[in-house]
């Protein structure tokens, strides 16, 4: 088991959610979040000074998946995700110990999905 | 003491009346005067109104963008007026025999021989005349301001509202107020359902047609609403409308005369109240949920819907206009969903349709006093004008300097594409829309 | 111009002066109008002053059923008076022995042979009372409305409001403003400490006692404070609140007599600052620390407070009866907590523990002129009526319809679960409450 | 009926007028005394403007605080107006060969042989002449507030505001407005440019020297500007200054007289449009953005310009004091920064240096009546004495009780430190600044 | 030692709180977040046009505790969190390498605490 | 590859930054969150009622960095972050099985910087 973070340009959600929709991957978490990375900040101007902003929105997206689908959840975040311009994110795939969904007290591979 | 000292200065060139020779006519000058100063002041309180009803039914990262544009729509509203547009829409057509244009100089300043106590019958001054008539331009843009926006470029929106509130809306509304054509025929308009609201209805649909839906509203063929981000806001935009509507149509008595003004507060009121009661069972039982944006989209309706004949239709004609109007706009905003047309405020349905209900209705519930047909002209004049004007301006403006952001400054917010600035800093907020 | 086509207009069938027959009894007419339409319009906008402090006391999962309720109150308010509450409130007892019930008849209309002139000794028009009144009659119902927040079923509700509005509320005003058996005793109740909060403030008390404590407020015994979501909301709601008191009390004396009203005018305010600043004592010592929404409910105390006899107790009184409000209403918020009385706003302890001690503060600081027992007794009559129609309403649609919403939908919120609408789209909130 | 019982309880001791025996003075005083009632509540909801502007333009985190703040400086205002403020600011010079400072004695009571029907020539009540100026009192301690948010001790705050709007105020303003040596000099202050605006604006400047800069917001010499976190609430303040101001400058005619107070309402409001415009145009060239707090601070500045001599200058001339105002507040703004004077609304900018601006104008624009010498003694003179006592009562507070909250306070925000509340429960914001 | 990650319905927080407090895990962290699993979303109108909402409000919740408390740490989430509804949540258990507490500069078991 | 949590102040996310840049770390995402850790929490006063609050504001910050700066970045994070007192916050330290470039779809170590 794996869980994938993925951190996208906010309003590419909706393509994304699609993507993994037609991939059989319908569990997510979305929270936003603030991200610096090779993206460029911007100048605000706040009653006549400037600010440099460099941390900017994006959303960041968890899923766990079991192994089979590692691969196609990737591929799909990057489906939904990529515009080819700097800034489109990135996905972070980190080893999974164990699973339990709460109501029912399965554990594993039976609760990912 | 304060009062001293001012009436000492006063009399310094400025007309005034001593104790010892008051006279009824000056008090009853003071009475009318006061009241229409109200009128004034509850009409500017109306761009509070919009502006806030606008920020609310949008969404926080163009926040920013929209209240600039109310704040300085009212500005170049009330500088124009100042300029031209007073003495375009008034511009004393009684002694020409052309009762379509005319123009009686730039800027103002009080006709010669001027007597406050004689000008307008002594129900207000040159002032109050010229202030409550501003008041009233500025609004005209603001209907347009929140049909297109989230979208349309900043610097052209402020071009379009400065040559349509500074020459489009006061030459049109010469015709009627200014004593023109259609004030000839008959045409009734009381406070402004077609010279105001309908006016600001079509040159609301040329922008949203020139400048196109947001993007993400309409996708493969289905609506995908977008949501406002501050129905808080919303509500303060509509309660402040109404009360400001007070002034609009109180105001629009031109004097205090009692009854008159007292029977339009009443129509005017019956006639919101009506307009949310309808939204609300209609929506209810349409969408099978009471919808709050239609509850308060349908006292704005019933609002517009009286204005033409808030002075002449009864208590009961009131109230049945508002019920309709209620009706109209509930529909009238899935109606300009189904043909694409983006308005994220409801201007259309609210300040359109309503506006032409409003001119027609009172043809049909005081047809002794007010021809159907005629009324019917009018509205259809003022459409086709209003639309024609507003959307060459756009036109021009669109193969000029453009009328749309760019995709990116659109998804990003034009807060932050156009004014570098966030409306709400530090509120960790979704931007998925 | 737009002056001249409306005097054309009017001439059509509304009563109007020419400048050539301006009398006397016309222009104070259109004075005192004036200052009672201003008056009229100030009631109005304490409904978006009780919608907004509402919304900010709560929390934001019930936003936009709060933005309804009042949205809706108001308009049922404003319609089922003219369709029957102002002629159940002023039946004219006159000439009948009856003096507990009475009804003029249904619809609104001025009486036969009416002239704005002699109406009301030239105070104002037929039409102005019908709406000044109309306005406070939906404030009554919105009190409730504070009070039942957060779990209350919106028809259930509505329908409440409507039939309180439409019925309890003038049946019990005709009591003392309609020339009734308490108007006969001596009862004095300038404004209506008793006549609106009062009745309002036992009919929430019916409303909390029958729906019940919001889930988690009162667990194992202990207070869980639920929080306002937005306090800059609630603020605003108080300063408009406090804003257009001005018209309810100034508008209260029924004329523009300059004297009255303006003493009016200070007793009110500086009732209202005393209760701000008791109030901030008292909660600053009591919790030891200064409580904001102790400072905004110690100004609404110390306006409900006064309004009973703002026009009959000294300027000095009325600061004394403003400090005591603010204390009352720091402890009335701790007591009705300790009884496991449910009140997100605070609206028993301003409206209908203030209310009380207004009423009987007029008979304490003014004994010459009115008397402590009669306050009492009507205070007492009031009570027992209003509470108890309201516990039977209530009853009747809780095994019918039902009053409180599910568990589920209480706890993810009514905007979704009545509305299917979010209030603040986009924004990242807790809602562990 | 409602309207019948009061007249028979105002009977009892009230002066009154039946309609019998109407007369002209008496309709004339009620014209006039409502006009200045108005006004009256005009200048109060400018209240609700401060307090959102401020909020607006400062952090969430200390929301709480601004809003407390804001509720007890109206309360305190008032109050101590009542208590000492108004006999202080009108002492009734005339008979005295002193005109720098008297005092009438303590509490309001009207003077003895008291009738309202001559009372200020008939043109308000005496209750209505000092409620007027307690509005104005209290406005004057709120321009202080915004510039020291953010950081200032609460409990100092409230103390310097009691001492400074309780004696200061109105002493200074008995200079001119109480008929002492200033107004024996001939220097013009219509509305308040200086007495009301720069002498708070001064004594802002004494409060932002003694409690120092925000931290982080001068970083190693650098200005790191911190974002308001409320931009619609922003917007509803400076509408509602806007709004308030129609009866700041309005009523400062003292009187219903048609002509002037329409002149003033038309000077008012194009100078504020001439200030948003300048504004605009001036933040636009020089940060390449269209800054909206910009042209909302634009629109005050050119409301605080043009009160000084709203009723003596041109149309033209007050376009020109508002275009100016706007580019002043802009690179006011910018300059305090400069000068690491940290004030987080602008309120120097807007008050001191626009109010400076509006005193000497008049005596620019009206050289025949007004000299500029005179306006510049005035302008010094308040400057002196307003800033010096604010310096020395912060200097008196720092060294006792303190004055600036702790560091830990301050990071975490007012509204936990000094209230233990938030304002915003369950959004989730960030407080990294 | 191990990084707990739990989603929750938002009204549950006190009850889990409580759980684990009641168990000697007193430190944690909460964000909100939006969350798509096998609950069902449900129907918002706005202006008359309907919108599906299938991403929910939830608490995402993160502990971090050492190898004796992981389980017991488990149990209570449970234990406060469910209800028997879906929608109630799950938990994710990851590896956590190391951990520092920034004011001592501790390190590893130490830390977590 | 290692992914790194930090929960800090939230005002000292300008050091922490700020600290990160000049040890050449400037990709990051930062969250808001509520944190019960061992520094006490306070009381609140609502309508004359009384709360205890322990969950308190703070920051997360995530940064996913190859190996050999893992130890650089936790030392700039408590750099930053550190004041001395209670609540100064904790670093978390994970295993990071991959990373994607969404652009490009670049892997591993080339992605993450
Ligand atoms: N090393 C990292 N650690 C944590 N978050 C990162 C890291 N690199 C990127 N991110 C997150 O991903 C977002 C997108 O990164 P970006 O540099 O724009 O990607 P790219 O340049 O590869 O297109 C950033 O805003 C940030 O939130
Ligand atoms: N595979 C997953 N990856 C990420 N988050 C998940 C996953 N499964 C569930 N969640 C989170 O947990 C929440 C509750 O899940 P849900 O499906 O309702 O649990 P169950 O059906 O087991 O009761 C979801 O809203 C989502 O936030
Ligand atoms: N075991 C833990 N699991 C999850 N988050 C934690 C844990 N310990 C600390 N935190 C987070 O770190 C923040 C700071 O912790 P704190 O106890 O104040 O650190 P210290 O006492 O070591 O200075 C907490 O508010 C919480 O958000």
């Amino acid at each position: 088991m794996k869980l994938i973070i993925a951190y996208i340009q906010p309003h590419r959600l909706n393509a994304v959610k699609q993507a993994l929709y037609e991939n059989e991957v319908v569990k997510m978490s979305v929270t936003t979040a603030l991200g610096c990375g090779q993206q460029m900040g911007y100048h605000e101007t706040y009653r006549g000074a400037d600010i440099e902003v460099n941390l900017l929105k994006k959303l960041r997206i968890e899923i766990a998946v079991t192994e089979p689908y590692v691969q196609t959840t990737i591929d799909a975040v990057i489906s939904g995700a990529r515009t080819g311009k700097i800034g489109d994110g990135k996905i972070f795939v980190m080893e999974l110990s164990d699973c339990i969904r709460i109501r029912t007290g399965e554990t594993g591979e039976d609760a990912v999905g | 003491m304060k009062h001293l000292l001012f009436m000492a200065i006063l009399l310094v060139g400025l007309p005034q009346v001593h104790a010892a020779e008051l006279t009824l006519e000056d008090v009853n000058l003071r009475t009318n005067n006061t009241w229409m100063l109200v009128a004034t002041f509850m009409v500017f309180i109306m761009h509070l109104g919009f502006a806030t009803l606008e920020t609310g039914l949008t969404r926080s990262k163009n926040t920013v963008n929209i209240l600039f544009k109310n704040s300085g729509v009212l500005a170049i509203g009330l500088m124009t007026y100042a300029i031209c547009g007073f003495n375009l829409m008034y511009p004393d057509f009684t002694d020409s025999t052309n009762k379509f244009f005319d123009f009686a100089g730039w800027g103002i300043a009080p006709p010669e021989g001027y007597d406050p106590l004689t000008y307008a019958n002594g129900n207000y001054t040159y002032w109050t005349d010229f202030l409550f008539q501003a008041m009233f331009a500025a609004t005209c843009a603001t209907i347009v301001s929140g049909a297109v926006a989230e979208r349309v470029k900043l610097g052209s929106f402020l071009i379009f509202s400065a040559i349509f509130v500074g020459f489009f809306y006061p030459w049109l509304g010469s015709w009627k107020w200014g004593g023109g054509w259609l004030e000839d025929k008959g045409f009734h308009d009381f406070a402004g359902s077609t010279l105001v609201h309908s006016v600001g209805g079509w040159a609301a649909l040329a922008g949203v047609i020139m400048v196109g839906p947001r993007i993400g509203k309409y996708v493969n063929g289905a609506v995908k609403p977008i949501m406002g981000h501050n129905l808080p806001l919303a509500a303060i935009g509509v309660f402040l409308l109404w009360f400001g509507w007070y002034g609009f149509n109180g105001g629009s008595v031109l004097s205090a005369e009692a009854d008159t003004v007292s029977r339009v507060f009443v129509t005017t009121s019956l006639s919101a109240a009506a307009g949310v009661l309808s939204a609300i069972a209609v929506s209810w039982i349409h969408s099978r949920k009471p919808d709050l944006t239609m509850a308060l989209n349908g006292s704005l309706a019933g609002l517009v819907g009286v204005t033409a004949g808030a002075d002449v239709v009864s208590v009961m004609d009131a109230v049945v206009i508002g019920l309709v109007s209620g009706v109209i706009v509930v529909f009238g905003v899935s109606f300009f969903d189904k043909l694409k047309l983006d308005d994220p405020v409801g201007a259309l349905s609210v300040h359109l349709l309503c506006g032409v209900w409003g001119t027609i209705a009172v043809g049909i519930f005081s047809p002794e006093t007010v021809s159907v047909g005629i009324q019917l002209l009018g509205a259809v004049a003022y459409a086709v004008v209003s639309f024609l004007s507003a959307l060459l301006i756009f036109a021009v403006l669109k193969h000029t300097i453009g009328i749309r952001v760019s995709e990116e400054e659109e998804l990003g917010g034009l807060d932050i594409g156009e004014h570098g600035m966030e409306a709400y800093n530090g509120f960790q907020i979704f931007i998925t829309q």
